[in-house]
């Protein structure tokens, strides 16, 4: 095993409060701030993670693996997130680098279930909650919806600021509590998001095909033909087309984005595809 | 009225905060109508924006971005919106038509800055590989550049050349081009949603995604509430797993039938 | 027209009765329509008794008092609105403007009986101690008093008083204390609704909840409808923990895909 | 054990057909007649059962323990609970005050399915079909749908006094033939029950908030609001709310309805809630 | 504009073909819309034809037959009804009340093929004992007959004596017989699913029954729709299976949270 | 056994394509040719084996053994039911009448979920699709949608072509490759039909009560007091009166269909039913 790794604990680095405040400082400044499609969150992990590699890895060879590892492919949602940091921190400053893979498998565990857990709430539930409300006062001109919004948010950003201590002290303690319930859970958070997900097609996606055929008097609208066959068609096979191209060997995420811009400009030029 | 310099300053500072505000603390945050509340501040004018912000609000009403799928970017929408409003005293009705094909448009910005990134994540790798720390970290901040730059820059010069040129430019723009552009923008979410997708174990829980759709598309629920039926359905996966993989777990009482206190009363 | 005294008297009983009825045969019975029929029948007009009645059944359709649960109380509301409809000659929207007030204040006196007889329940402890079989039966028989005053005291003095004191004593009373009392009224069912909760698996089944909830509040399905909805679910489950428990459950065919009997007929 | 115990079964008395008869009237008349929030039926059953205790059990002591074991919490649908009778009455009848902890068992373990079953019959499916007939036909001032309710009624009056006697010579038999299948039998019963409840709730529950801001010529309905994040969403939070106090130790039924009612009065005096 | 002789004959053929086509090669079709297209052109009025044809077929949008279930015969419908308009010139809506009538009474006619057809079933039976192979082939090609005539020999008469003359049987037609026979054309399908389901282990699926109902007549869902929902809980229902007859099956994935590859997709 | 079988694999008659193709034609001709209510699609069947029966059973005892097996009760979706006999075909060629059982057993397992999946895809979906985009146009008098229509089934048609010998080759491999699964994706299938089916009972049967009470100028009507009890009332009460008597040992579906048809008559006649 490496360097790090043959140290008592007692040797070994320990993470005080202020590590755990810049980290989760770090989090909320730099989770999505490097986003990107080919691996999402990765470089914001690692970002966060940095100054707690840097304590715990003395060593070249480790600092360089762990923040490898660091970035490979990370997705959650931003909200919730900091509590698996917090339960990384923990391991790692436990167990070192000898703790690379679990914290890998870690990571990408428990990111599904986070994701659709912290998206269905800071996503659906409460911006439909404070939005309707606010959009409601907002349009009669009334500012006291939108202020309230923006408080709820400041006291949403406070608790977010909770979780990461919470991930690091106790983490480890519920997850290992839960077992096979995590497990379970996992799967019911994914389903919830599978399910939000489903809805999301036809109230993001906005693809109508504004065709018209007319022929002397007779006119041919597409959209109504489509409409009749099922609602929101168009989308769901855009979505199916695009998923089943993300399966082909020679398509990436970039690739796909460059297809779906430039066909989507070409079937609106031509009116085959409208808003 | 004409738009005074500092205001457009302020509404460009505004549109580079507001997208890096929306990954990062989410306070002033990932919805319209707060940003047509602050425009409305800039331009003097609370109400046009609240109004402009909240119509914008109410078409995206429990629609998140998940999985890094897009969404239109009304929130860019909200901002030109409230602008022209108040610059040309068109009224709300103008101000929404702007804002539209404006948000539509600008998913393409988000795309690309998404994309974009892409270039610095590379460079990390390559930052990783020297055990360069602080050039990691450098690297990773330059992410601010693109998410900031899709939202100020666009409404920036919109303002910039006021609204008459725009018009203009929107004249010359060929109509294929306007038209297939903003096709595009309507289509591009698309993308997102099927790499969010790939990435969950989508084929397992294929059922859900077809009620999640069926409830929306089919039954007109709005998205609380297909997050409700989604919520129950998640109870009921769990339980049930629960019967199949541990027989002895606490939540299964099918057995049982639960177990009552002495007033009658169900203790779980 | 004037209300004779023995009409009063009859509605009064049967307003006395109605409840114990409801509580015991279930003839005349829990629902509007049949106490707005004989109220009718009183007032020698069966055709706004009905009309009154029918009115608001179709308020309540479906609609059962569960684990206690208090209901707006429109059997009280179609006595008064019949009642005062043909005295007051003033027609059925008046009458109906009458009674669902009454029905939505008188929730207040149904909890009141279910409350008072509270205090029997405790002398019926004391007399068990005692020994005292006579005075337990006697103290549970006593509970006919609550429910039944609950009832016929309003109707008779409500009857008694006629329209215009009524009115008066309306006009009397505070604001803020009627339509506080209204409002209490609408809200009351909320807690035996909680109470039942509480003596259900509530948690095992929450799932349920939400779905009967789903379907009533956002598909706007008729409570019919949600029963059966319910009935599909039930077997469902029914079936499949028979699955789980029990791997020999006769009712379990998934692995021999039923048995056919000669003419290709399913035979279970 | 008790003296009663240790007679031989053809010591014991025995329970006739008046007998049956006889707790079968009581049942109907008193089930519901001392119903209160603290234990529900439990007057009534015991009213029920007296008889057959003065019968059963000369013992001072037996009669006592009897007495108290039958007013503990009940509640199940009045329709069908006499068969539960039945079944106990069977049992006591051939066991004594030896069966006293079965019997409590058995009726806590039935209730509840006996009253999710019946509920949804006599209170869901029965009033829906004949109300709706009657209230068509009562709208205009036709009487038969009426009338015909009140012959379904007399009728449903004659079948319930079937279910006791019912109980009493097959109840066992069908409880223990039934084996594990009765525990799934009343799940899916309470199942049923639930689901009608969750609809019961924007349907018997009448709280709309009637606040209405006005600033100038600007109007804003609250309930519009409301309705907009989610319909009957106040009808829920009160039942989540009032589910919640009654799980508190110092909070009991009788202190909830107190506390609602009084709520409810301010609530509407102030105009927050209303119908 | 009176019918020609060859147009009855085409006609009268088109009738005996579209019953056949439907059972085999299933191109013009089972549905109104082709045949109505089929019509227009002998009428000589294609648009016509497509009208008449296009209406019925959207009364029966995503109704098939299954399991034997009879169904409303819009294609005779589409047939007469084109004729009829066309040789009336009395405009669409004449047409659509002339085939709607006979699709219904039709109803019958199918009945009766498919009834008929036990005759030859026996033959064949009689045949096989003989082991009379030619025979049997023979017989089995005589069900032929009864599909065809059934559909043939009503379009044939009804053009033949024309218009006016179905008018007169129609009103010589006692009413009740008229009537009658319409409203048995309305509830013969129920035979046919009734068959159905005695063929299918509905007792083990009838929640499903129950939903599919549910969902057609309470959220008024088109088949399609129900079809998608049925896909959904039918692809639960296969998961569940697997979870409780064989743990190890690589479908069940509950335990693992699924495979990723490297770059974090799941591979299933 | 019988002689057939004492025959080696290579002795035995082999299929050919040929074969194949006529067995191909013949079941899309004759697959519901004779259909009725007694056997359904058995004749059809046996049809479509009469020339591999000559082939592979000179012997007359095995020819009337195979004749009368196959044609006992079947009912498939004619479309993709050419998959079961190409198995079939494939089973008796290698085992001669020895598969007699294995082969009914076969077509009675498979029948009804070949039935479930082909008529949800070319019963419902594709007629949905085609119908609304032909429908549609048709009713502007344009005849491209019903043409497609048209070229689409021609294209189903040679589609249905390939099952038979995809059957053939295989489907003994599908098959036994699946395993239990198999069973599974057979009630899946009838899971998804029976859904169907329920929603075809609202829309294939007509049954109105269009009785109307009239009494002085009230008029009632007693359908709507129908719908307010449920939707579709009366067509769910004739399915499970069918199905009821379906059951009954005096009842086949022949007197059924006449009974009903008396019925429908006489309640149509007097007005009690109609349209
Ligand atoms: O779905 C998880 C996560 O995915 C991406 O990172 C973004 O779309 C986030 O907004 C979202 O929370
Ligand atoms: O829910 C069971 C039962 O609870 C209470 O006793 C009352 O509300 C009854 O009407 C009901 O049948
Ligand atoms: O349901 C299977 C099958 O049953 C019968 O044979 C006919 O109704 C067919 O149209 C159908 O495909």
């Amino acid at each position: 095993m490496q360097a790090a790794n043959m140290k008592t604990e007692t040797e070994r680095p320990h993470l005080t409060k202020k590590d755990l405040f810049q980290a989760n400082w770090r989090w909320l400044w730099s989770s999505q701030i490097c986003w990107n499609y080919e691996r999402m969150m990765s470089t914001g992990y690692l970002f966060t993670m940095l100054p707690t590699i840097k304590k715990l890895y003395p060593d070249k060879d480790d600092r360089i693996a762990m923040m490898t590892m660091h970035n490979q492919f990370f997705n959650t949602n931003a909200y919730i997130g900091g509590f698996i940091v917090g339960m990384d921190m923990a391991i790692e400053e436990k167990k070192g680098r000898a703790a690379e893979e679990t914290v890998a498998g870690l990571k990408a565990g428990l990111m599904g279930s986070f994701a659709g857990v912290g998206d269905t709430i800071f996503g659906v539930i409460l911006p439909t909650i404070f939005g309707s409300i606010g959009a409601y006062m907002g349009l009669k001109g009334n500012p006291i919806g939108a202020i309230i919004w923006l408080l709820v948010n400041f006291a949403v950003l406070f608790l977010r600021f909770s979780l990461l201590p919470l991930g690091y002290t106790q983490g480890e303690r519920l997850i290992y509590a839960a077992g096979d319930k995590l497990n379970r859970i996992t799967d019911a958070a994914i389903l919830l998001g599978v399910t939000v997900v489903g809805a999301l097609i036809p109230n993001v996606v906005t693809a109508n095909v504004p065709l018209v055929f007319k022929s002397g008097k007779v006119v041919l609208k597409a959209q109504t033909i489509l409409n009749q066959i099922m609602p929101s068609l168009v989308p769901v096979a855009l979505v199916a087309l695009c998923y089943w191209l993300l399966g082909k060997k020679q398509m990436n995420s970039t690739r796909l984005i460059v297809t779906v811009l430039i066909a989507g400009i070409i079937l609106g030029a031509f009116g085959i595809i409208g808003n | 009225m004409a738009i005074a310099w500092w205001q457009i300053i302020l509404l460009t500072a505004l549109a580079f905060w507001m997208i890096i505000d929306q990954i990062t603390v989410g306070i002033l945050c990932n919805y319209p109508l707060l940003i047509g509340l602050v425009a409305g501040i800039v331009m003097g004018d609370i109400k046009t924006g609240l109004v402009v912000g909240a119509t914008l609000q109410l078409m995206v009403l429990g629609v998140g971005t998940y999985g890094g799928a897009s969404m239109p970017d009304f929130m860019t929408g909200a901002i030109i919106g409230t602008a022209y409003a108040v610059i040309s005293g068109k009224g709300i009705d103008f101000a929404i038509g702007l804002a539209v094909p404006v948000g539509l448009l600008m998913v393409q910005l988000d795309v690309l800055a998404r994309f974009t990134n892409t270039f610095f994540l590379h460079r990390v790798d390559q930052r990783i590989k020297d055990n360069d720390i602080n050039g990691v970290a450098r690297n990773v901040v330059y992410g601010v550049f693109p998410w900031g730059i899709s939202r100020a820059l666009p409404v920036f010069l919109m303002l910039l050349v006021g609204n008459n040129v725009i018009q203009q430019v929107v004249k010359a723009l060929p109509t294929w081009l306007s038209t297939g552009l903003s096709a595009a923008g309507g289509i591009l979410p698309v993308v997102g949603i099927a790499i969010l997708l790939r990435f969950l174990p989508t084929k397992r829980f294929i059922s859900y995604l077809i009620i999640g759709f069926f409830a929306a598309a089919y039954l007109k629920v709005p998205m609380l509430g297909v997050a409700l039926l989604g919520l129950a359905m998640a109870i009921i996966f769990y339980k049930q797993s629960g019967n199949n993989n541990q027989s002895d777990d606490e939540d299964n009482q099918s057995n049982t039938g639960g177990h009552e206190n002495a007033s009658g009363e169900y203790e779980d």
